[in-house]
């Protein structure tokens, strides 16, 4: 553990000083990142929610902020967080689904900050619902909103069972488009082949700099690159030495 | 003893029930699957909630306020202040109350994926994908290699695969030349690890579908 | 208010620090000090599951109220939960009552549901293969579609012996545990790395205050 | 063949295709981009999405950035500005329905105002009512461009502000600024160079002489249906002499012609009748001269002579408006009414011009149309903040629309109205009389002279206000912005806001026209003009609606009979083998872990403690219970002490629904043979909790007993006191919590873990590197587990019970999915030869891919 940990924190502390030191250098400038369909998707699905009055459904997922599983909550957060601003204009806001207490309290968070920057009327609570308790029981509660509430398309982002599947089948059934991203692999499979816009592996994490091109959005997607490469090189060197046995 | 097998028996009858409503939804949307998943969402939230009371908020929370010593007592202060201001919460008017709660729960929740990532994740993987070049640990040596190095490669493309970063050219952002290459071999592994999750996934929904046809024809039958 | 913000960032930094370093390095104080703040995690993560369930209950009271369409399912999810929290807590969790309750809805449901999934996943890989045009929605291409649709097939194929056939020689026991040991293994893992090193910068972005979801102040967590 | 980039989604078409494959957005432009008005869009050209960033930012943007920058905003922006960009004039032109709340308080206003104002004084010849008014407005707009060069320049130049303040750099802001202010004292010089005597008057004049008290803000604020809560929160930033005018600015109007506008709110009503006097005169003049070309020049000045403060104050309106988005500008903006005297320094001239575009901008293009961009620079979806205004402006624009139909219509003969554009800029209007031309060219060479140049680049995307690039497919933006450099040095400045039209009409003849007015130049007749310009324009609003299914999601119809064909085909295979029992099915091959993990079992003495811990969802226990059987069952052979744990809340009833069900014959009881721990809260934190200390995490029994004093777990503290840990679960991630947490404080007791079999490929590793040492994955691995234990089961185990149709089921889903994916693969050749033939006849892939979906 010991030395382990002492790797760990420097690899910690690493990336917070490359983080904080690429968000302050490049706050003008703009790097390049590769396209993802689903973001390119996403922003015209907004676009057209806001045109033809119909609503978004954004569902976060059953991970609580207790487990592993909060990044992604928190990833899905801040997407909801920045298409609730977006959609603001619209006389249909959003409606976001979850599955966990805390993280419904976020979303509502999220939708009530768009609101008020909206000055628009009235803060509707059941725009951020929590649909159930347990993995099934949220996927089963968030079925209704998709078929129900003229949802013209799905953000499925945050942290999902194979439960998903249900959410994508209904999706499907009434022809609303799927944008969905998981952190669970068993869940990624199932969306790999039944959702529209499916959100590969990390690519769940960059819908923050995808969306909103906000300094340590950007900043964050380049420092995971450098740590990808780190990484690639570390495991690289260290198995030929294996195979040499050194290490 | 007879409220025991009654008990058992309406158990019984009741799960045959709401198996059927739910499996109704192959057919299409229709109230008997509504009525179902309605029953079923309040009936396990309203499971949660005790499980939630009973497992920690009463044992955690209050027997140490109630029973404990002075400083469990204190201790159990902190999480009562902000458990009250979560409370705040539930009007839109005092939500603003509760930020504090929600940052704290953030902040550590936050810090917990860090960790988890980093001591969970990150090195245990790398670790393990170091490891099958471990010629010590027995095996076949040229198989051992064989494997380590096609995972190495799987891994290593498929992490690349996530790249970002891009260079702009006339049809969009791309990688660079090896970049590119690289990646389609990650694309290559990463459809291959959906399939086999994908096919997991499906024996395991399979399996479930087994049970439950099994389950319906076993109370049929138990009729006979 | 701006000020508030401030604090809660604050709360929220200082937290995720303290419980971050206690991964790493052990610090006595600063250990007992992240155990306490993760009981406290825990309590108010439950706190945080009634406020939910306090949300579930108004929307669906709304509901209720508005006569919306289907409102006569949000009485009957009202009722039921009620019901089952108020046994719950009254009797634990544990009782035969709770277990029976459970054992009739809560689990033939599930799994029902999941056995739903056969049915639906079959569905999706058939429709997976799509015309160009549909397949150009899609954040792929066919070829690696198929790619994938042929692995599922040969596990599945390798899972279970065929009827009045019998295992396919090679597949089972050569080719299905090749795929799902070597390839899938490593395919995962490096998704795992990556999915790790998005929740690592995703986690220290909010440690760094730059995002800060909790709080509905426009100014923050926004633009 | 080259490809063509989509704009929307980026992705690559054939340059046959009309539209984009995936996204269905028009890859051509709806204008004809005939080779000889615009140079043709190369293949795989950027700039169809770079140039739109530029309406966001000045500093031009190389389009690459564009992939994620909010230099994309501009589409989004697009789509999320037809909502209010659209209705609060468009509504005016056709009856239509579904706008946002911002456009529905606008309407109301819109509709009464305009009728009255129409009928009795737009031109006779016009069928349409409304129509006219706005194409009138449209010439007029044009004329006076004709007149005051700098007018257009100034526009351009303060128009880079609106899209500016959207875009959520501040950095982007502060330059533009000061570069437009740069731009602008350039043109002062310019200014008196030039001809058309507009100009000079305007330092002067331009103060708001009129300006009005304070209370003229209450007056104007009531306006702002219900929308006070913006409202109030400008106040701080608007002066009242600011305010003022606007209110005013319906005011002269009203005077005007009160009468025939019944439209008129209350409080526009009190205006200053003042103004009123020169206005009317003023017209009347414009009448008189304009039937004799030749004077026109000079009394033209005349208009501009009068207009100053009112001028002023409909500038001061439109600054209301803009100051909310970009507060930055507001300093500028009271300097400007301020201290407008002439011999004021650059700077603070420059604001004083500034004050003024926005009023020119209202008075030379009366129509709502173009009075509706400023309102729409604050693009709602993009900045919340901005609400406020949007919402406000649709009032306002209400009352600026009754303002205008009297503005130009009093004005009956609209031939010169028309013509004078003409002269200015060709491409503007086909109708004009050649003596206009050949006398404003000239006059046009000059006053480009001294700034033009610089300004050209940025000008050109910046002067298209929001809401024609919200109107037009973003593809147009290309044509616009890609005028060869001669043909600009020409139009530019007309250029401006007609080529925004002309990007949104659909080919038609009006578009023709508007390239090569020579060969128009002998149809004179206002009518056919102005037809042409109804056509186009109701084309305009039928390409509005038209794109949006193509541009919509392209979804696949859900296939309901494959749903039910796929349905039945399962149930029907896989109850079969369920009802009839029959075991036809051989048994599983043995997975090499088989033998691990059975030793394991086998070595565990009698009695000894196992901690089995329950974390599958109850949707997989029919997987899980099938899976974990055999291995329990063989556990309990062995007669050993069980503790039960789980970290899912329904794990605890899950692990009493198994023993009872599955383990009956066992006799194990709650209590005696094991102990039920119930929940472990905190995910890992639990865990790792529990691996430390055992007794102080998990006190207590489900039954709410102290827990470690039971006959089970009798002599237990530490996690390696047990003598094995078995993990049933689903989820690779619990399985990993476990591995990583415990793992560490099992010192020799062995981790075995039953899994779903979606589990494995992230478990399996861990099995490889030995931190798992048994394992037993899905249903196949009970199976084999129970075949191996077969003395023990008679062959009638769970898993034995669901071999045969769990192996049928698999066999008949691999069948369907390899028919359906044929199918499929048919299908996508099919549809490859037909998108080939529909790209050659310009249809459209994506019906044409629905045909094949439907087939």
């Amino acid at each position: 553990m010991n030395w382990v940990g002492l790797a760990g924190f420097g690899l910690v502390i690493l990336s917070a000083i490359l983080m904080a030191g690429l968000a302050f250098l490049r706050r003008n400038s703009t790097p390049v990142f590769r396209e993802i369909t689903a973001f390119a998707r996403l922003r015209k699905a907004i676009g057209l929610s806001v045109e033809e009055g119909s609503r978004l459904h954004i569902s976060l997922g059953r991970g609580g902020l207790t487990t592993p599983q909060s990044a992604a909550e928190l990833a899905g957060v801040e997407v909801l967080r920045r298409i609730a601003e977006l959609t603001s204009a619209s006389d249909r806001p959003p409606v976001a689904t979850s599955g966990d207490g805390a993280v419904t309290i976020l979303s509502q968070d999220a939708l009530l900050a768009s609101e008020q920057a909206a000055f628009s009327t009235g803060y509707d609570p059941a725009a951020a619902r929590l649909t159930g308790l347990t993995p099934f029981s949220y996927a089963a509660g968030a079925l209704p909103v998709i078929q129900d509430e003229n949802v013209s398309a799905n953000v499925l982002i945050g942290s999902f069972g194979v439960e998903v599947a249900l959410l994508t089948d209904t999706a499907e059934r009434g022809n609303t488009s799927t944008m969905a991203g998981s952190d669970n692999l068993s869940a990624q499979a199932i969306l790999y082949a039944s959702a529209q816009d499916p959100l590969i592996g990390e690519e769940l994490y960059a819908a923050g700099a995808y969306l909103k091109a906000r300094p340590f959005h950007t900043a964050s997607l380049v420092v995971q690159d450098i740590l990808r490469w780190l990484i690639v090189i570390v495991i690289l060197v260290s198995a030929i030495l294996k195979l040499a046995g050194v290490l | 003893m007879l409220a025991g097998i009654n008990l058992d028996f309406v158990t019984v009858i009741v799960s045959f029930l709401f198996t059927l409503m739910v499996l109704s939804y192959l057919v299409g949307d229709n109230p008997f699957f509504r009525l179902a998943i309605y029953i079923f969402i309040g009936v396990s939230a309203g499971y949660a909630a005790a499980v939630a009371w009973h497992q920690v908020l009463w044992p955690r929370l209050f027997m140490p306020l109630i029973y404990g010593s002075t400083l469990e007592r204190a201790l159990a202060l902190v999480p009562l202040l902000l458990g009250m201001l979560l409370l705040m919460k539930l009007s839109p008017r005092t939500a603003r109350l509760g930020n504090p709660a929600m940052a704290f729960m953030v902040g550590a929740g936050a810090a917990v994926a860090v960790g988890g990532a980093v001591l969970g994740t990150l090195f245990p993987q790398a670790q393990a994908s170091i490891n099958f070049f471990d010629l010590r640990s027995g095996g076949i040596v040229s198989e051992r290699i064989f494997e380590g190095s096609i995972v190495l490669v799987g891994t290593l493309t498929t992490l690349v695969y996530f790249n970002f970063s891009a260079k702009v050219t006339p049809s969009g952002p791309r990688g660079s030349r090896l970049v590119e290459v690289l990646s389609r071999i990650g694309q290559v592994f990463i459809a291959i690890t959906f399939g086999v999750l994908f096919a997991g996934v499906y024996t395991a929904a399979m399996t479930a579908l087994i049970e439950r046809l099994s389950f319906l024809w076993n109370f049929i039958a138990s009729f006979f | 208010m701006k000020l508030k913000g401030l604090f809660s960032t604050a709360i929220a930094i200082t937290t995720g620090l303290i419980v971050l370093v206690g991964y790493f390095v052990i610090l006595p104080p600063l250990l007992d000090l992240r155990i306490a703040i993760l009981n406290w995690f825990i309590i108010l993560a439950a706190v945080a599951l009634f406020v939910g369930l306090f949300n579930l209950l108004s929307v669906h009271a709304n509901k209720l109220r508005n006569k919306e369409k289907g409102g006569i399912y949000s009485l009957i999810l009202i009722l039921s939960l009620l019901v089952t929290l108020i046994l719950g807590l009254w009797l634990g969790p544990d009782q035969p009552v709770m277990a029976s309750i459970f054992n009739a809805v809560q689990l033939p449901a599930e799994a029902s549901l999941m056995a739903l999934l056969a049915v639906t996943l079959t569905y999706a890989c058939i429709r997976l293969l799509r015309p160009a045009q549909y397949a150009g929605l899609r954040s792929r291409t066919n070829l690696i579609s198929a790619i994938f649709l042929v692995t599922a097939l040969l596990i599945l194929l390798g899972t279970a012996p065929l009827p009045f056939v019998g295992y396919v020689p090679i597949l089972s026991d050569l080719i299905r545990p090749f795929i799902a040991q070597v390839l899938a293994a490593a395919g995962a893992r490096g998704i795992l790395i990556g999915v790790a090193l998005g929740s690592l910068t995703t986690g220290l972005r909010i440690l760094f205050g730059a995002d800060r979801p909790y709080g509905s102040d426009p100014s923050r967590g926004g633009k | 063949m080259a490809e063509l980039r989509c704009p929307m989604c980026g992705k690559p078409n054939s340059d046959e295709l009309e539209k984009c494959a995936s996204c269905g957005a028009r890859l051509k432009p709806l204008v004809a981009s005939s080779p000889e008005d615009h140079p043709p869009i190369h293949p795989g050209e950027e700039p169809v999405k770079g140039k739109t960033t530029e309406f966001e930012r000045i500093p031009p943007v190389s389009g690459e950035k564009e992939t994620i920058q909010p230099g994309e905003e501009p589409t989004k922006k697009d789509t999320a500005e037809l909502e209010s960009a659209l209705p609060s004039w468009l509504r005016d032109l056709r009856g239509q329905e579904g706008q946002p709340p911002p456009a529905e308080t606008a309407k109301p206003v819109a509709d009464e105002g305009l009728p009255p104002a129409s009928e009795p004084e737009s031109s006779p010849q016009l069928s349409d009512v409304k129509l006219p008014d706005w194409l009138a407005g449209l010439d007029s707009g044009a004329e006076e461009e004709g007149e005051i060069p700098e007018w257009l320049a100034s526009i351009r130049d303060q128009s880079p502000i609106q899209p500016g303040t959207p875009a959520e750099e501040e950095p982007f802001l502060q330059s533009e600024e000061t570069d437009w202010l740069g731009r602008l004292r350039q043109e002062e010089e310019g200014k008196p160079a030039q001809p058309a005597g507009g100009v000079p008057p305007f330092s002067p004049g331009s103060k708001p002489a009129a300006a009005p008290p304070p209370e003229g803000l209450p007056a104007w604020f009531p306006d702002l249906k219900g929308e006070s809560a913006p409202a109030k929160r400008e106040p701080g930033l608007l002066p009242p002499d600011e305010t003022k005018p606007s209110e005013e600015l319906p005011g002269w109007l009203a005077d005007i012609h009160a009468e025939p506008d019944k439209g008129l709110a209350a409080a526009p009503a009190e205006g200053g009748p003042e103004p009123v006097e020169e206005l009317p005169e003023w017209l009347e003049k414009l009448q008189a001269e304009s039937k004799t070309p030749t004077r026109e020049l000079p009394n033209v000045e005349v208009p501009f002579e009068e207009s100053p403060d009112w001028l002023a104050k409909l500038q001061a309106s439109a600054f209301t408006e803009e100051k909310t988005p970009a507060p930055s500008i507001a300093p500028e903006a009271e300097v400007s009414t301020e201290k407008a005297a002439p011999e004021s320094m650059p700077p603070a001239e420059t604001p004083d011009w500034l004050g003024k575009l926005p009023a020119s901008a209202h008075t030379e293009q009366e129509r709502p149309a173009v009075s509706a961009f400023i309102p729409e620079t604050p693009t709602p979806s993009f900045i919340p903040e901005t609400e406020a205004p949007v919402k406000a402006i649709p009032d306002w624009l209400a009352e600026f629309e009754e303002g205008a139909i009297p503005a130009e219509v009093p004005t009956p003969a609209a031939p010169e109205k028309t013509a004078l554009p003409a002269g200015e800029s060709e491409s503007n209007l086909p109708m004009e009389t050649p003596d206009w031309l050949s006398m404003l060219k000239p006059e046009r060479g000059e006053e480009k002279a001294p700034g033009g140049a610089a300004e050209k680049p940025e000008i050109a995307p910046a002067e298209l206000p929001t809401w024609v690039q919200a109107m037009r497919p973003v593809e147009a933006v290309v044509d616009e912005s890609e005028v060869p450099q001669e043909e600009e040095k020409e139009e530019t400045t007309a250029r401006g806001p007609l080529a925004g039209l002309s990007g949104v009409l659909p080919i038609g003849p009006g578009l023709g026209a508007l390239r090569k007015p020579q060969t128009y130049s002998t149809k004179l007749q206002m009518t056919e003009g102005q037809q042409r310009h109804a056509a186009s324009l109701e084309r305009l609003v039928a390409s509005e609606s038209e794109p949006r299914p193509l541009s919509g999601q392209v979804r696949l119809r859900s296939a309901r009979l494959l749903r039910w064909v796929i349905a039945f085909a399962l149930i029907l295979v896989v109850g079969l083998p369920v009802v009839t029992g029959i075991h036809t099915v051989p048994g599983a091959v043995y997975p090499s872990e088989l033998s691990a993990t059975r030793d394991l079992i086998n070595g565990l003495g009698a009695n000894s403690p196992v901690l089995l811990v329950f974390d599958y969802e109850p949707a997989l226990s029919g997987e899980l219970e099938a899976a974990a059987a055999p291995v329990i069952d063989h556990l309990l052979f062995k007669g050993p002490r069980l503790a039960i744990l789980s970290t899912s809340p329904t794990g605890p009833i899950l692990a009493e629904h198994f023993m009872k069900t599955t383990q009956a014959s066992h006799g194990y009881q709650s209590g005696q043979g094991y102990v039920n721990l119930g929940y472990l809260a905190g995910g890992p934190a639990g865990v790792l909790g529990f691996a430390e200390d055992p007794p102080a995490t998990a006190a207590y029994t489900i039954e709410g007993a102290p827990a470690w004093q039971t006959l089970p777990l009798q002599g237990i503290q530490k996690l390696s006191d047990f003598a094995a840990v078995i993990i049933l679960t689903d989820n690779a991630d619990t399985g990993r919590i476990w591995i990583e947490q415990a793992g560490p404080y099992l010192s020799t007791s062995p981790m075995i873990m039953v899994i779903s079999a979606q589990a494995e490929p992230m478990i399996r590793p861990y099995y490889d590197s030995q931190q798992v040492k048994g394992l037993v994955t899905g249903l196949a691995g009970g199976k084999a587990y129970e075949q191996a234990n077969d003395q023990a089961f008679q062959g009638v185990g769970l898993a034995r019970r669901y071999w045969d149709a769990f192996s049928v089921g698999l066999f008949l889903a691999v069948m369907m999915i390899l028919v359906g994916g044929s199918w499929s693969a048919i299908a996508i050749w099919g549809a490859r030869r037909r998108t080939v033939r529909a790209a050659s006849n310009g249809g459209t892939p994506v019906r044409d891919g629905k045909q094949v979906e439907g087939a």
